[in-house]
Protein backbone atom coordinates (compact mmCIF):
# COMPACT_ATOMS: atom_id res chain seq x y z
CA UNK A 1 0.00 0.00 0.00
CA UNK A 2 0.71 3.59 -0.27
CA UNK A 3 -0.07 6.77 0.91
CA UNK A 4 -0.15 9.54 -0.38
CA UNK A 5 3.38 11.23 1.25
CA UNK A 6 5.26 8.08 -0.32
CA UNK A 7 7.58 8.26 -3.37
CA UNK A 8 7.65 5.01 -5.65
CA UNK A 9 10.11 4.94 -8.74
CA UNK A 10 10.52 1.61 -10.18
CA UNK A 11 13.12 1.47 -13.34
CA UNK A 12 14.13 -1.34 -15.83
CA UNK A 13 17.07 -1.19 -17.53
CA UNK A 14 19.09 -3.33 -20.16
CA UNK A 15 21.41 -5.95 -18.17
CA UNK A 16 24.47 -4.47 -18.57
CA UNK A 17 26.78 -1.95 -16.56
CA UNK A 18 26.58 1.04 -18.75
CA UNK A 19 23.35 1.47 -17.13
CA UNK A 20 24.88 1.61 -13.70
CA UNK A 21 24.83 5.20 -13.36
CA UNK A 22 21.39 5.93 -14.62
CA UNK A 23 20.71 4.17 -11.40
CA UNK A 24 23.22 5.64 -9.20
CA UNK A 25 22.80 9.16 -11.01
CA UNK A 26 18.46 8.28 -10.00
CA UNK A 27 19.47 7.52 -6.72
CA UNK A 28 21.50 10.86 -6.11
CA UNK A 29 18.49 12.91 -7.21
CA UNK A 30 16.25 11.12 -5.08
CA UNK A 31 18.48 11.63 -1.65
CA UNK A 32 19.01 14.99 -2.82
CA UNK A 33 15.21 16.49 -2.37
CA UNK A 34 14.51 14.13 0.45
CA UNK A 35 13.50 16.70 2.76
CA UNK A 36 11.99 13.99 5.21
CA UNK A 37 15.91 12.91 6.01
CA UNK A 38 17.07 13.97 9.07
CA UNK A 39 20.98 13.44 8.52
CA UNK A 40 23.00 14.69 5.47
CA UNK A 41 21.71 14.78 2.19
CA UNK A 42 24.86 14.48 0.05
CA UNK A 43 25.87 11.85 2.32
CA UNK A 44 22.50 9.71 1.82
CA UNK A 45 23.39 10.55 -2.16
CA UNK A 46 26.64 8.89 -1.94
CA UNK A 47 25.52 6.07 -0.39
CA UNK A 48 22.29 5.22 -2.51
CA UNK A 49 24.74 5.74 -5.25
CA UNK A 50 26.75 2.72 -4.12
CA UNK A 51 24.31 0.42 -3.10
CA UNK A 52 22.45 0.55 -5.84
CA UNK A 53 25.44 0.22 -7.95
CA UNK A 54 26.47 -2.96 -6.16
CA UNK A 55 23.71 -4.59 -5.94
CA UNK A 56 22.98 -3.73 -9.94
CA UNK A 57 26.07 -5.25 -10.52
CA UNK A 58 25.91 -8.39 -8.83
CA UNK A 59 22.62 -8.98 -10.57
CA UNK A 60 24.34 -8.25 -14.30
CA UNK A 61 27.45 -10.48 -13.04
CA UNK A 62 26.46 -13.08 -10.69
CA UNK A 63 23.19 -13.77 -11.51
CA UNK A 64 22.82 -12.68 -15.26
CA UNK A 65 26.39 -13.36 -16.06
CA UNK A 66 26.00 -10.85 -18.74
CA UNK A 67 23.13 -11.93 -21.13
CA UNK A 68 22.61 -9.42 -22.78
CA UNK A 69 18.73 -10.66 -23.19
CA UNK A 70 18.17 -9.99 -19.62
CA UNK A 71 16.67 -7.09 -17.67
CA UNK A 72 17.44 -5.62 -14.17
CA UNK A 73 14.75 -4.36 -12.40
CA UNK A 74 15.03 -1.63 -9.38
CA UNK A 75 12.39 -0.19 -7.80
CA UNK A 76 12.62 2.41 -5.05
CA UNK A 77 9.95 3.13 -2.14
CA UNK A 78 9.96 5.89 0.79
CA UNK A 79 7.50 6.39 2.98
CA UNK A 80 7.50 8.28 5.92
CA UNK A 81 10.33 7.18 8.01
CA UNK A 82 12.18 4.31 5.64
CA UNK A 83 14.05 3.69 2.63
CA UNK A 84 13.48 0.88 1.02
CA UNK A 85 15.61 -0.36 -1.93
CA UNK A 86 14.75 -3.29 -3.81
CA UNK A 87 17.01 -5.10 -6.54
CA UNK A 88 15.64 -8.22 -8.96
CA UNK A 89 17.33 -10.92 -10.98
CA UNK A 90 16.01 -14.35 -12.60
CA UNK A 91 19.77 -16.22 -11.70
CA UNK A 92 20.65 -19.14 -9.71
CA UNK A 93 20.21 -16.87 -6.12
CA UNK A 94 22.43 -16.98 -3.19
CA UNK A 95 22.85 -17.43 0.21
CA UNK A 96 23.53 -13.83 1.89
CA UNK A 97 24.23 -15.45 5.36
CA UNK A 98 27.64 -17.61 3.65
CA UNK A 99 28.81 -13.98 2.21
CA UNK A 100 32.34 -13.09 4.23
CA UNK A 101 34.30 -10.20 4.22
CA UNK A 102 37.80 -10.46 2.72
CA UNK A 103 39.86 -10.28 5.84
CA UNK A 104 42.12 -6.91 5.40
CA UNK A 105 45.95 -8.43 5.35
CA UNK A 106 44.85 -10.15 2.53
CA UNK A 107 44.04 -7.50 -0.25
CA UNK A 108 41.52 -9.41 -3.03
CA UNK A 109 40.37 -7.83 -5.37
CA UNK A 110 36.53 -9.00 -4.44
CA UNK A 111 33.95 -9.58 -2.34
CA UNK A 112 33.31 -5.90 -0.67
CA UNK A 113 30.20 -5.22 -2.25
CA UNK A 114 27.72 -6.91 0.18
CA UNK A 115 29.99 -5.78 2.62
CA UNK A 116 29.73 -2.14 2.13
CA UNK A 117 25.84 -2.47 1.71
CA UNK A 118 25.31 -3.83 4.93
CA UNK A 119 27.35 -1.06 6.50
CA UNK A 120 25.67 1.33 4.75
CA UNK A 121 21.94 0.28 5.09
CA UNK A 122 19.76 -0.72 8.13
CA UNK A 123 18.80 -4.09 6.88
CA UNK A 124 19.48 -6.26 3.75
CA UNK A 125 17.64 -9.08 2.93
CA UNK A 126 17.65 -11.56 0.16
CA UNK A 127 14.57 -13.76 -0.96
CA UNK A 128 14.90 -16.28 -3.77
CA UNK A 129 11.89 -16.14 -5.66
CA UNK A 130 9.65 -18.60 -8.52
CA UNK A 131 10.23 -15.69 -10.94
CA UNK A 132 12.49 -13.25 -9.87
CA UNK A 133 15.12 -13.20 -6.71
CA UNK A 134 15.15 -9.75 -4.57
CA UNK A 135 17.73 -8.13 -2.57
CA UNK A 136 16.28 -5.51 -0.22
CA UNK A 137 17.92 -2.93 0.88
CA UNK A 138 16.53 -0.77 3.94
CA UNK A 139 17.59 2.52 5.51
CA UNK A 140 15.39 4.91 8.63
CA UNK A 141 15.25 8.26 7.19
CA UNK A 142 14.44 9.31 10.82
CA UNK B 1 38.11 5.78 -20.30
CA UNK B 2 40.01 9.16 -20.27
CA UNK B 3 43.09 8.87 -18.65
CA UNK B 4 45.44 11.70 -18.98
CA UNK B 5 49.15 10.01 -18.53
CA UNK B 6 52.50 12.86 -17.47
CA UNK B 7 55.85 12.23 -15.65
CA UNK B 8 56.79 13.72 -12.46
CA UNK B 9 60.85 13.16 -12.08
CA UNK B 10 60.80 9.51 -11.93
CA UNK B 11 56.95 8.71 -11.41
CA UNK B 12 54.34 8.01 -14.18
CA UNK B 13 51.04 10.20 -13.29
CA UNK B 14 47.99 8.20 -14.79
CA UNK B 15 44.90 11.09 -14.13
CA UNK B 16 41.60 9.36 -14.27
CA UNK B 17 39.40 11.86 -16.63
CA UNK B 18 36.10 10.09 -14.67
CA UNK B 19 33.62 10.86 -12.94
CA UNK B 20 32.91 7.53 -11.81
CA UNK B 21 35.15 4.45 -11.09
CA UNK B 22 32.64 1.28 -10.71
CA UNK B 23 32.00 -1.54 -12.82
CA UNK B 24 31.29 -0.32 -16.02
CA UNK B 25 35.02 1.07 -16.42
CA UNK B 26 37.23 -0.58 -13.87
CA UNK B 27 38.76 -3.00 -15.64
CA UNK B 28 39.63 -0.96 -18.35
CA UNK B 29 41.92 0.75 -15.67
CA UNK B 30 42.94 -2.79 -14.77
CA UNK B 31 44.53 -3.01 -18.17
CA UNK B 32 46.10 0.31 -18.47
CA UNK B 33 47.90 -0.15 -14.89
CA UNK B 34 49.22 -3.73 -16.29
CA UNK B 35 50.48 -2.09 -19.73
CA UNK B 36 52.27 0.28 -17.91
CA UNK B 37 53.82 -1.83 -15.53
CA UNK B 38 54.43 -4.02 -18.44
CA UNK B 39 56.49 -1.38 -20.51
CA UNK B 40 58.49 -0.64 -17.48
CA UNK B 41 56.24 2.35 -15.81
CA UNK B 42 56.90 0.93 -12.59
CA UNK B 43 56.64 3.51 -10.38
CA UNK B 44 53.05 4.74 -10.74
CA UNK B 45 50.52 7.71 -9.27
CA UNK B 46 47.04 7.00 -9.63
CA UNK B 47 45.61 11.02 -9.79
CA UNK B 48 41.70 10.32 -8.56
CA UNK B 49 41.38 14.21 -8.02
CA UNK B 50 38.04 14.26 -10.81
CA UNK B 51 36.86 10.50 -9.35
CA UNK B 52 33.73 11.99 -7.21
CA UNK B 53 32.28 8.31 -6.93
CA UNK B 54 34.33 4.81 -6.66
CA UNK B 55 32.58 1.38 -5.72
CA UNK B 56 33.99 -1.53 -4.97
CA UNK B 57 34.92 -2.98 -8.85
CA UNK B 58 37.21 0.70 -8.57
CA UNK B 59 38.55 -0.36 -5.57
CA UNK B 60 39.41 -3.90 -6.68
CA UNK B 61 41.05 -2.26 -9.80
CA UNK B 62 43.12 -0.42 -7.91
CA UNK B 63 44.08 -3.20 -5.63
CA UNK B 64 45.17 -5.07 -8.84
CA UNK B 65 47.56 -2.04 -9.81
CA UNK B 66 49.24 -2.02 -6.55
CA UNK B 67 49.61 -5.91 -6.36
CA UNK B 68 50.97 -6.25 -9.99
CA UNK B 69 53.60 -3.24 -9.26
CA UNK B 70 54.66 -5.12 -6.43
CA UNK B 71 55.36 -8.12 -8.51
CA UNK B 72 57.02 -5.90 -11.07
CA UNK B 73 59.38 -4.30 -8.24
CA UNK B 74 57.83 -1.10 -8.66
CA UNK B 75 55.17 1.32 -6.57
CA UNK B 76 51.83 2.34 -7.09
CA UNK B 77 50.03 5.21 -5.16
CA UNK B 78 46.92 6.90 -4.93
CA UNK B 79 46.72 10.75 -4.91
CA UNK B 80 44.43 13.58 -4.72
CA UNK B 81 41.46 11.46 -3.42
CA UNK B 82 38.31 13.48 -3.25
CA UNK B 83 36.52 13.05 0.84
CA UNK B 84 33.67 10.72 -0.44
CA UNK B 85 36.47 8.62 -2.35
CA UNK B 86 38.56 8.89 0.45
CA UNK B 87 35.61 7.39 2.74
CA UNK B 88 35.09 4.25 0.76
CA UNK B 89 38.86 3.15 1.23
CA UNK B 90 38.50 3.87 5.00
CA UNK B 91 34.68 1.98 5.27
CA UNK B 92 37.29 -1.26 3.69
CA UNK B 93 40.23 -0.23 5.63
CA UNK B 94 41.86 -0.09 2.25
CA UNK B 95 43.60 3.22 3.26
CA UNK B 96 45.89 0.58 5.29
CA UNK B 97 46.73 -0.94 2.25
CA UNK B 98 47.19 1.93 -0.07
CA UNK B 99 49.60 4.94 0.57
CA UNK B 100 47.48 7.15 -0.36
CA UNK B 101 48.99 11.29 -0.74
CA UNK B 102 47.17 15.05 -0.63
CA UNK B 103 48.69 16.36 -4.03
CA UNK B 104 50.51 14.36 -7.00
CA UNK B 105 53.66 16.47 -5.68
CA UNK B 106 53.69 15.18 -2.38
CA UNK B 107 54.66 12.11 -3.95
CA UNK B 108 57.88 12.78 -5.38
CA UNK B 109 58.53 13.87 -1.93
CA UNK B 110 57.61 11.34 0.09
CA UNK B 111 57.00 7.83 -1.94
CA UNK B 112 59.97 6.37 -1.04
CA UNK B 113 59.19 6.40 2.57
CA UNK C 1 6.11 -4.89 -24.48
CA UNK C 2 9.37 -3.96 -23.63
CA UNK C 3 12.81 -5.29 -25.39
CA UNK C 4 15.48 -5.79 -23.46
CA UNK C 5 16.92 -2.65 -24.64
CA UNK C 6 13.95 -0.48 -23.43
CA UNK C 7 14.55 1.54 -20.46
CA UNK C 8 11.73 2.21 -18.19
CA UNK C 9 11.05 4.53 -15.30
CA UNK C 10 7.62 4.53 -13.35
CA UNK C 11 7.28 7.06 -10.72
CA UNK C 12 4.29 7.62 -7.98
CA UNK C 13 4.82 11.06 -5.98
CA UNK C 14 2.94 13.21 -3.86
CA UNK C 15 0.47 15.89 -5.62
CA UNK C 16 2.89 18.94 -4.55
CA UNK C 17 5.15 21.23 -6.28
CA UNK C 18 8.05 20.56 -4.15
CA UNK C 19 8.56 17.24 -6.08
CA UNK C 20 9.06 19.14 -9.31
CA UNK C 21 12.76 18.94 -9.10
CA UNK C 22 12.61 15.49 -8.55
CA UNK C 23 11.05 14.56 -11.39
CA UNK C 24 12.95 17.31 -13.16
CA UNK C 25 16.29 15.86 -11.98
CA UNK C 26 15.40 12.05 -12.88
CA UNK C 27 14.27 13.53 -16.57
CA UNK C 28 17.61 14.87 -16.42
CA UNK C 29 19.76 11.91 -15.25
CA UNK C 30 17.89 9.81 -18.18
CA UNK C 31 18.80 12.31 -20.91
CA UNK C 32 22.63 12.35 -19.86
CA UNK C 33 22.92 8.84 -20.20
CA UNK C 34 21.16 8.44 -23.36
CA UNK C 35 24.07 7.58 -25.84
CA UNK C 36 21.70 6.32 -28.59
CA UNK C 37 19.98 10.03 -28.92
CA UNK C 38 21.73 11.93 -31.90
CA UNK C 39 21.62 15.32 -30.67
CA UNK C 40 23.01 17.74 -27.50
CA UNK C 41 22.11 15.07 -24.66
CA UNK C 42 22.58 18.72 -21.86
CA UNK C 43 19.68 20.25 -24.28
CA UNK C 44 17.75 17.16 -24.22
CA UNK C 45 18.21 17.21 -20.34
CA UNK C 46 16.90 20.80 -20.29
CA UNK C 47 13.74 19.73 -22.61
CA UNK C 48 12.95 16.68 -20.61
CA UNK C 49 12.97 18.83 -17.39
CA UNK C 50 11.10 21.08 -18.81
CA UNK C 51 8.13 19.14 -20.16
CA UNK C 52 7.98 16.41 -17.15
CA UNK C 53 7.60 19.73 -14.75
CA UNK C 54 5.32 21.40 -17.06
CA UNK C 55 2.94 18.71 -17.61
CA UNK C 56 3.07 17.36 -13.82
CA UNK C 57 2.49 20.95 -12.66
CA UNK C 58 -0.85 20.74 -14.78
CA UNK C 59 -1.58 17.45 -13.08
CA UNK C 60 -1.33 19.25 -9.76
CA UNK C 61 -3.28 22.45 -10.19
CA UNK C 62 -5.75 22.08 -13.17
CA UNK C 63 -6.87 18.08 -12.48
CA UNK C 64 -5.99 17.78 -8.55
CA UNK C 65 -6.35 21.39 -7.18
CA UNK C 66 -3.89 21.06 -5.05
CA UNK C 67 -5.35 18.28 -2.88
CA UNK C 68 -2.87 16.48 -0.78
CA UNK C 69 -4.37 13.14 -0.70
CA UNK C 70 -4.12 12.70 -4.58
CA UNK C 71 -0.45 11.41 -6.22
CA UNK C 72 0.83 11.89 -9.80
CA UNK C 73 2.45 9.19 -11.92
CA UNK C 74 4.90 9.95 -14.23
CA UNK C 75 6.41 6.89 -16.98
CA UNK C 76 9.11 7.38 -19.01
CA UNK C 77 9.82 5.07 -21.37
CA UNK C 78 13.02 4.97 -23.98
CA UNK C 79 12.86 2.08 -26.78
CA UNK C 80 15.31 2.11 -29.63
CA UNK C 81 14.59 5.20 -31.71
CA UNK C 82 11.56 6.61 -29.13
CA UNK C 83 11.60 8.67 -25.96
CA UNK C 84 7.35 8.35 -24.62
CA UNK C 85 6.77 10.60 -21.14
CA UNK C 86 3.40 9.45 -19.87
CA UNK C 87 1.79 12.00 -17.09
CA UNK C 88 -1.07 10.73 -15.33
CA UNK C 89 -4.03 12.81 -13.78
CA UNK C 90 -7.38 12.12 -11.82
CA UNK C 91 -9.12 15.41 -12.92
CA UNK C 92 -12.12 16.48 -15.15
CA UNK C 93 -10.24 16.23 -18.13
CA UNK C 94 -9.60 18.71 -20.86
CA UNK C 95 -9.10 19.24 -24.63
CA UNK C 96 -5.79 19.41 -25.72
CA UNK C 97 -6.73 21.17 -29.09
CA UNK C 98 -8.60 23.93 -27.76
CA UNK C 99 -5.76 25.21 -25.86
CA UNK C 100 -4.46 28.38 -27.69
CA UNK C 101 -1.04 30.52 -27.13
CA UNK C 102 -1.13 34.05 -25.22
CA UNK C 103 -0.62 36.52 -28.35
CA UNK C 104 2.98 37.49 -27.58
CA UNK C 105 2.14 41.06 -27.50
CA UNK C 106 -0.11 40.81 -24.84
CA UNK C 107 1.94 39.18 -21.98
CA UNK C 108 -0.67 37.29 -19.85
CA UNK C 109 1.14 35.51 -17.11
CA UNK C 110 0.02 32.09 -17.95
CA UNK C 111 -0.53 29.81 -20.70
CA UNK C 112 2.85 28.20 -21.97
CA UNK C 113 2.98 25.11 -20.29
CA UNK C 114 1.60 23.15 -23.34
CA UNK C 115 2.83 25.61 -25.71
CA UNK C 116 6.39 24.78 -24.39
CA UNK C 117 5.79 20.78 -24.43
CA UNK C 118 4.22 21.04 -27.96
CA UNK C 119 7.31 23.00 -29.36
CA UNK C 120 10.13 20.83 -27.56
CA UNK C 121 8.34 17.39 -27.98
CA UNK C 122 7.74 15.84 -31.65
CA UNK C 123 4.12 14.44 -30.87
CA UNK C 124 1.26 15.32 -28.02
CA UNK C 125 -1.46 13.47 -27.00
CA UNK C 126 -4.03 13.67 -24.02
CA UNK C 127 -6.54 10.47 -23.28
CA UNK C 128 -9.07 11.11 -21.40
CA UNK C 129 -9.99 7.07 -19.13
CA UNK C 130 -12.34 6.00 -16.86
CA UNK C 131 -9.59 6.16 -14.19
CA UNK C 132 -6.98 8.31 -14.84
CA UNK C 133 -6.32 10.75 -17.95
CA UNK C 134 -2.84 10.64 -19.25
CA UNK C 135 -0.70 13.05 -21.50
CA UNK C 136 1.39 11.61 -23.53
CA UNK C 137 4.55 13.37 -24.85
CA UNK C 138 6.92 11.66 -27.46
CA UNK C 139 10.32 12.62 -29.03
CA UNK C 140 12.40 10.92 -31.90
CA UNK C 141 15.69 9.89 -30.84
CA UNK C 142 17.44 9.69 -34.12
CA UNK D 1 13.50 31.07 -1.23
CA UNK D 2 16.86 32.57 -1.28
CA UNK D 3 17.24 36.49 -2.78
CA UNK D 4 20.34 38.81 -1.79
CA UNK D 5 19.53 42.40 -2.27
CA UNK D 6 21.93 45.11 -2.89
CA UNK D 7 22.14 48.16 -4.57
CA UNK D 8 23.54 50.14 -7.35
CA UNK D 9 23.01 53.46 -7.72
CA UNK D 10 19.68 54.33 -7.98
CA UNK D 11 18.41 50.17 -8.96
CA UNK D 12 17.91 47.38 -6.24
CA UNK D 13 19.02 44.28 -7.37
CA UNK D 14 17.45 40.89 -6.54
CA UNK D 15 19.89 38.54 -7.05
CA UNK D 16 17.94 35.05 -7.22
CA UNK D 17 19.85 32.10 -5.12
CA UNK D 18 18.28 29.44 -6.35
CA UNK D 19 18.98 26.70 -9.23
CA UNK D 20 15.43 26.13 -10.28
CA UNK D 21 12.36 29.12 -10.51
CA UNK D 22 9.37 27.06 -11.17
CA UNK D 23 5.78 26.62 -9.84
CA UNK D 24 6.74 25.59 -6.60
CA UNK D 25 8.89 29.02 -5.64
CA UNK D 26 7.37 31.26 -8.56
CA UNK D 27 4.44 32.61 -6.47
CA UNK D 28 7.40 33.62 -3.51
CA UNK D 29 9.25 35.39 -6.13
CA UNK D 30 6.21 37.29 -7.45
CA UNK D 31 5.33 38.14 -3.95
CA UNK D 32 8.57 39.57 -3.34
CA UNK D 33 8.85 41.70 -6.53
CA UNK D 34 5.44 43.24 -5.18
CA UNK D 35 6.74 44.14 -2.23
CA UNK D 36 9.64 45.80 -3.01
CA UNK D 37 7.46 47.88 -5.89
CA UNK D 38 4.53 48.91 -2.96
CA UNK D 39 7.47 50.27 -0.67
CA UNK D 40 9.13 52.25 -3.62
CA UNK D 41 11.90 50.31 -5.00
CA UNK D 42 10.62 51.08 -8.42
CA UNK D 43 13.73 50.65 -10.17
CA UNK D 44 14.84 46.72 -10.20
CA UNK D 45 17.18 44.63 -11.57
CA UNK D 46 16.13 40.99 -11.33
CA UNK D 47 20.17 38.88 -11.59
CA UNK D 48 19.04 35.32 -12.87
CA UNK D 49 22.87 34.06 -12.93
CA UNK D 50 22.27 31.33 -10.71
CA UNK D 51 19.08 30.21 -12.18
CA UNK D 52 20.43 27.25 -14.55
CA UNK D 53 16.29 25.97 -15.14
CA UNK D 54 13.03 28.09 -15.83
CA UNK D 55 10.12 26.83 -16.18
CA UNK D 56 6.42 29.06 -17.46
CA UNK D 57 5.56 29.89 -14.16
CA UNK D 58 8.67 31.20 -13.34
CA UNK D 59 8.24 33.22 -16.48
CA UNK D 60 5.29 34.07 -15.87
CA UNK D 61 6.08 35.91 -12.57
CA UNK D 62 9.12 37.76 -13.97
CA UNK D 63 6.22 38.80 -16.44
CA UNK D 64 3.71 39.37 -13.64
CA UNK D 65 6.67 41.78 -12.13
CA UNK D 66 7.57 43.47 -14.68
CA UNK D 67 3.55 44.78 -15.15
CA UNK D 68 3.32 45.81 -11.85
CA UNK D 69 6.29 48.17 -11.99
CA UNK D 70 5.16 49.75 -15.17
CA UNK D 71 1.80 50.39 -13.32
CA UNK D 72 4.33 51.69 -10.51
CA UNK D 73 5.54 54.50 -13.23
CA UNK D 74 8.90 52.00 -12.70
CA UNK D 75 10.95 49.95 -14.16
CA UNK D 76 12.28 46.11 -13.70
CA UNK D 77 14.63 44.57 -15.84
CA UNK D 78 16.63 41.04 -16.09
CA UNK D 79 20.30 40.82 -16.02
CA UNK D 80 23.02 37.79 -16.23
CA UNK D 81 20.80 35.11 -17.87
CA UNK D 82 22.22 31.54 -18.39
CA UNK D 83 22.21 30.40 -21.82
CA UNK D 84 19.89 27.56 -21.43
CA UNK D 85 17.21 29.95 -19.58
CA UNK D 86 17.26 32.55 -22.21
CA UNK D 87 16.26 30.03 -24.82
CA UNK D 88 13.26 29.69 -23.01
CA UNK D 89 12.66 33.72 -23.27
CA UNK D 90 13.59 33.00 -27.13
CA UNK D 91 10.57 30.29 -27.17
CA UNK D 92 8.35 32.21 -25.72
CA UNK D 93 9.39 35.25 -27.63
CA UNK D 94 9.47 37.20 -24.16
CA UNK D 95 12.93 38.53 -25.50
CA UNK D 96 10.43 41.04 -27.51
CA UNK D 97 8.98 42.61 -24.03
CA UNK D 98 11.82 42.10 -21.34
CA UNK D 99 15.30 43.91 -21.25
CA UNK D 100 17.55 41.85 -21.13
CA UNK D 101 21.34 42.90 -20.10
CA UNK D 102 24.53 40.52 -20.38
CA UNK D 103 25.75 42.24 -16.90
CA UNK D 104 24.19 43.89 -13.99
CA UNK D 105 26.68 46.43 -14.25
CA UNK D 106 25.36 47.26 -17.65
CA UNK D 107 21.62 48.43 -16.47
CA UNK D 108 22.92 51.42 -15.15
CA UNK D 109 24.40 52.58 -18.08
CA UNK D 110 21.75 51.16 -20.55
CA UNK D 111 18.85 50.44 -18.42
CA UNK D 112 17.10 54.25 -19.46
CA UNK D 113 18.26 53.73 -22.91
N1 LIG E 1 22.36 -11.43 -7.16
C1 LIG E 1 23.26 -12.41 -6.93
N2 LIG E 1 23.09 -13.64 -7.49
C2 LIG E 1 23.97 -14.63 -7.26
N3 LIG E 1 25.05 -14.50 -6.49
C3 LIG E 1 25.30 -13.31 -5.90
C4 LIG E 1 24.41 -12.21 -6.08
N4 LIG E 1 24.89 -11.16 -5.37
C5 LIG E 1 26.02 -11.59 -4.78
N5 LIG E 1 26.27 -12.89 -5.08
C6 LIG E 1 27.40 -13.74 -4.57
O1 LIG E 1 27.96 -13.10 -3.45
C7 LIG E 1 29.37 -12.89 -3.65
C8 LIG E 1 29.82 -11.64 -2.92
O2 LIG E 1 29.29 -10.51 -3.55
P1 LIG E 1 29.95 -9.08 -3.33
O3 LIG E 1 30.18 -8.89 -1.88
O4 LIG E 1 29.12 -8.06 -4.01
O5 LIG E 1 31.39 -9.19 -4.00
P2 LIG E 1 31.82 -9.45 -5.51
O6 LIG E 1 30.64 -9.15 -6.38
O7 LIG E 1 32.97 -8.52 -5.71
O8 LIG E 1 32.24 -10.90 -5.56
C9 LIG E 1 29.54 -12.88 -5.13
O9 LIG E 1 30.83 -13.22 -5.52
C10 LIG E 1 28.50 -13.89 -5.60
O10 LIG E 1 29.00 -15.19 -5.47
N1 LIG F 1 -4.04 17.90 -16.70
C1 LIG F 1 -4.92 18.89 -16.92
N2 LIG F 1 -6.19 18.79 -16.44
C2 LIG F 1 -7.09 19.77 -16.67
N3 LIG F 1 -6.82 20.89 -17.37
C3 LIG F 1 -5.58 21.06 -17.87
C4 LIG F 1 -4.57 20.08 -17.66
N4 LIG F 1 -3.45 20.52 -18.29
C5 LIG F 1 -3.75 21.69 -18.84
N5 LIG F 1 -5.03 22.05 -18.59
C6 LIG F 1 -5.74 23.26 -19.07
O1 LIG F 1 -5.00 23.82 -20.12
C7 LIG F 1 -4.70 25.17 -19.83
C8 LIG F 1 -3.38 25.57 -20.42
O2 LIG F 1 -2.30 24.91 -19.76
P1 LIG F 1 -0.84 25.47 -19.87
O3 LIG F 1 -0.54 25.76 -21.29
O4 LIG F 1 0.06 24.51 -19.17
O5 LIG F 1 -0.85 26.87 -19.10
P2 LIG F 1 -1.19 27.23 -17.59
O6 LIG F 1 -1.07 25.99 -16.79
O7 LIG F 1 -0.19 28.28 -17.26
O8 LIG F 1 -2.60 27.76 -17.60
C9 LIG F 1 -4.76 25.28 -18.32
O9 LIG F 1 -5.02 26.58 -17.88
C10 LIG F 1 -5.88 24.31 -18.00
O10 LIG F 1 -7.13 24.92 -18.16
Amino acid sequence: MTAPDDIQVDIIVPNQTRYLSLIGNIGEAIAKELDRYQGDRETLAYHLNLVLTEAMTNAIRHAHHQDASKTVRVRIHIDQDELCIEVYDQGQGFDLEDQSLPAPDTPVEHGRGLFLIRTLMDEVEYHRGEHANVLIMRKKLS
Amino acid sequence: MQIDVTKLQDWVVLRIGEARLDAHNSNELKDTIQKHLDKGDTRLVIDLSQVRFIDSSGLGALLSGYKNANLHQGKMVLAQLQPRVESMFELTRLNRVFDIFPAVEDVVHGGDA
